[in-house]
């Protein structure tokens, strides 16, 4: 073990980059959800914090509601569990911001005889990781419902508990089928299988090799991050949630947290079902057409080019959550556990048998 | 329920449809409108305070005293708006008048807008046409509720709104709330 | 620097288990009960087998403990355990037979001699885990889903048994 | 790595701390808990045996025990809710019969 200065800088490099990129994405959503959401119905949105009277778009409004919730008052219940109160917003966040540490977010990159994984923790079972710590956030939310001393709250909590149980056996489901075709736990492994264009044109994308899989996943990932249409946990309308009785910074962790969470969703998705990184026709030594044409890129330009990619495919992916957060309604408690235990989850177990005939016939890999 | 309608995801993506469609048609008339084209709008929203609808013609807003050709109040303090109004909100005091054709002048004609509730029958009762409610003036409001009581001389200054419906004078604004 | 992790990990392990036990609240106890299954997660970790590490967050702590919590939450016990008990001397007995269990493992454990660690590290792949479970441990694997088979039609009986009483 | 006695010392102590609050503690979900972490401990001694011998066999094991788990808490909470339906109470002191 000889760590040299560049390894530890490199090494501090990719975590910043996945923190930075988590964080900053969790945040301009707050912005992003409010425009959106105007945009689609025919509105203008959030426009009015300014500093000397420049508006931006309202891009200054993130900023606002971090300085009021910071300088807002701490509100403890009478009767509640001081110590799970405080820490309830801290575990709901912590989880969701390292869930994102082994989603990859470009190819190896080799520089200067260095090879750096740009991927800001290589582990062999990441989707796992993931995985494991996507369902440990609710914890958060279940100790917060515990902790507040009031009814709707714990009825918040219990209903997150039920709908993340429910959404985690069809995301585990719903990802055996990937992980069949492309034969590895490994994500950045995952997202290299999907580069290979199928009869030259169509890329071997997960949406392509598993589509099935892929609407099962994202119903199931949507359900994971507890937003409409399944905000029951929340559901301003009926109980207003495991969040009644916070107030300030603590309450804004908890908004943080979902947005988080909708990050490392869609994360996973374009990392599972939409080639991750990949750009067709774009091979380590620059773009290779079928045609004949080529053009050569350096390294670097390909990996920077291949982070673009991602992001964009990220942005797109948050963008088609908004989409779909602001146009269903919200499903009732009943009917979000039937979708999960009578639609979703048979469903990927039917997605799982059909992957492995077909593996079977075809002889894939 | 048809098979169709239980899987709901037609459902879905027709809604999905809806909403994209008008995401992109307003998103394509913003940029059109940062572009320059200013007649294409991407939200049927008003912005208030830049923007304002034109206000009906029959809109009851702030009071004014209406005045005579020499600047004194029509008023002559029948006590009719006192009598009616249902929040008593209107406290007159009345005085000699100089004139011996008239009987009486307001000499002191105060409303309590905190208090107000803006029925309009002060100028339904009024036999003068002293008062009037179309200042076309919306938004005065205070830190206090010494600052909503509206003297004689305040009313007094006050114009009619235009055609429009905008205002025809300032906003009196109460001097706790100077910024 | 292994010997340090190990230290710590255990530390909070024992911790855990202990606050499991002697707390009141069963909700404390169930998220000690986590901090204790993550630690041996970690302990896995330090194991090299990866798979199990993350198999036991997701099915402990990300199932069957929040199972656990969520019954907790429907219940709402803890009431039951404030007052006299009229058993005490009788439970108290448990803790001198505990020290003797304890007393009794480590002898065992001191008498053997330690063995030497093994020149190759246990495979911790999903593929060496997968192979075993499809080659040599196939019967018990079969048994396994049988259990679950019976567990899931058990549990359903015992839900629906409520409905009709 | 370790050599594997550390792993099956501390595998001991967690077995016996599960022991005694399975004596000790009077609320069931307690006791099931202290159960897992019996359970536990006796997983974490099998992959400190499958260490010593450089086999995956004790993972398998282990693997084994996860499901086991599983199941056994699912059914144990039917159990637990059931009885806590019946009797308002949650104390195995008053579960001293084995009918009623």
């Amino acid at each position: 073990m000889t760590a040299t200065l560049a390894d530890v800088g490199i090494a501090l490099g990719r975590v910043a980059f996945v923190m930075l990129f988590v964080l900053n994405l969790g945040g301009l959503m707050t912005w992003v959800e409010r425009k959106q959401s105007a945009i689609m119905q025919d509105r203008i949105g959030a426009n009015r914090a300014s500093i000397f009277g420049f508006r931006i778009m309202g891009l200054l409004h993130p900023l606002a509601d971090a300085i009021k919730m910071l300088t807002k008052e701490e509100f403890y219940p009478a009767r509640a569990d001081r110590v799970l109160f405080s820490l309830a917003p801290f575990v709901s966040v912590f989880f969701a911001l390292v869930a994102f540490a082994s989603i990859p977010f470009g190819d190896t990159l080799r520089v200067a005889g260095r090879e750096v994984p740009l991927q800001a923790l290589t582990f062999n079972v990441g989707i796992l990781y993931v995985f494991a710590m996507l369902s440990l956030g609710v914890y958060g939310v279940m100790m917060a419902g515990w902790s507040s001393a009031n009814n709707y709250a714990l009825l918040g909590g219990q209903r997150a508990a039920a709908l993340m149980i429910t959404a985690e056996v069809a995301i585990g489901a719903s990802i055996v089928g990937v992980v069949m075709v492309y034969g590895s736990l490994n994500m950045m492994d995952i997202v290299r299988a999907q580069g290979p264009l199928l009869g030259g044109w169509l890329p071997k994308w997960g949406i392509v090799t598993q589509p099935l899989a892929f609407v099962l996943f994202l119903t199931a990932g949507i359900a994971a991050t507890k937003r409409i249409p399944f905000d029951m946990p929340e559901g301003e309308s009926e109980i207003i949630g495991y969040f009644v009785e916070y107030s300030g910074m603590k309450f804004g962790l908890f908004v943080m947290a979902d947005f988080l969470e909708t990050v490392v969703i869609s994360g996973m998705t374009v990392s599972l079902f939409l080639g991750g990184w990949q750009i067709p026709y774009l091979e380590p030594a620059g773009f290779v057409f079928p045609w004949g044409a080529t053009v050569a890129l350096p390294g670097l330009a390909v990996s920077l080019l291949q982070v673009g990619a991602f992001v964009l495919k990220v942005v797109v992916m948050i963008w088609f959550l908004m989409l779909i957060r602001w146009t269903l309604p919200r499903f009732r408690y009943d009917q979000a556990m039937r979708l999960g235990w009578l639609g979703l989850f048979p469903l990927s177990i039917a997605n799982i048998v059909l992957t492995g005939a077909a593996l079977l016939l075809w002889g894939a890999r | 329920m048809k098979l169709v309608q239980r899987v709901y995801l037609r459902e879905v993506f027709s809604g999905l449809g809806l909403t994209a469609r008008h995401f992109f048609r307003n998103m394509g008339r913003h940029v059109a409108h940062a572009l320059g084209r200013k007649d294409a709008r991407g939200a049927v929203t008003v912005q208030y305070p830049e923007e304002r609808r034109p206000y009906s013609p029959r809109l009851r807003s702030l009071h004014r005293l209406v005045r005579r050709e020499d600047g004194s109040p029509r008023c002559v303090a029948c006590m009719m708006c006192e009598t009616v109004c249902p929040a008593r909100c209107i406290y007159i005091v009345a005085a000699e008048h100089p004139n011996p054709e008239i009987e009486k002048v307001c000499q002191e004609f105060t409303i309590d807008l905190g208090k107000c509730v803006f029925c309009g029958y002060c100028v339904e009762a009024c036999p003068e046409d002293a008062i009037r409610m179309d200042t076309g003036i919306l938004e005065f409001s205070s830190y206090s509720r010494e600052g909503m009581i509206y003297t004689k001389e305040m009313l007094l200054a006050l114009e009619p709104a235009g055609l429009d419906g905008r205002p025809g004078s300032p906003i009196p604004i109460p001097p706790d709330r100077t910024p | 620097m292994p010997l340090a992790v190990f230290l710590v990990v255990a530390a909070v392990a024992v911790a855990s288990a202990l606050g499991l036990v002697l707390k009141r609240n069963p909700i404390h106890g169930a998220l000690f009960l986590i901090v204790n299954l993550g630690s041996i997660a970690v302990m896995y970790l330090t194991l090299h087998a990866q798979f199990l590490a993350w198999a036991q967050v997701i099915i402990y702590a990300g199932a069957i403990m929040i199972l656990f919590v969520f019954a907790i939450m429907v219940l709402i016990p803890g009431k039951e355990e404030t007052g006299p008990d009229p058993l005490r001397p009788v439970r108290l007995i448990a803790i001198p037979f505990g020290a003797l269990l304890l007393v009794e493992l480590v002898l065992m454990l001191v008498s053997r001699r330690a063995a030497p660690v093994a020149a190759v590290p246990a495979p911790g792949g999903v593929e060496a885990i997968g192979r075993l479970l499809f080659t040599d441990y196939l019967f018990p694997f079969e048994l396994t889903s049988v259990l679950l088979l019976a567990a899931m039609i058990g549990v359903l009986a015992l839900a629906k048994s409520r409905k009709a009483g | 790595m370790l050599p594997g006695s550390y792993y099956t010392g501390l595998s001991a102590v967690l077995f016996v701390i599960g022991v005694t609050g399975v004596l000790v503690r009077r609320n069931p979900l307690v006791i099931f808990m202290s159960i897992e972490v019996m359970l536990n401990a006796a997983n974490l001694a099998l992959v400190g045996f499958g260490a010593q011998f450089g086999t995956a066999d004790g993972q398998v094991l282990v693997f084994f025990g996860m499901t086991v788990a599983a199941a056994e808490v699912a059914v144990g909470l039917a159990i637990i809710m059931a009885i806590f339906r019946l009797r308002r109470r949650l104390s195995v002191d008053d579960l001293s019969a084995m009918r009623w």
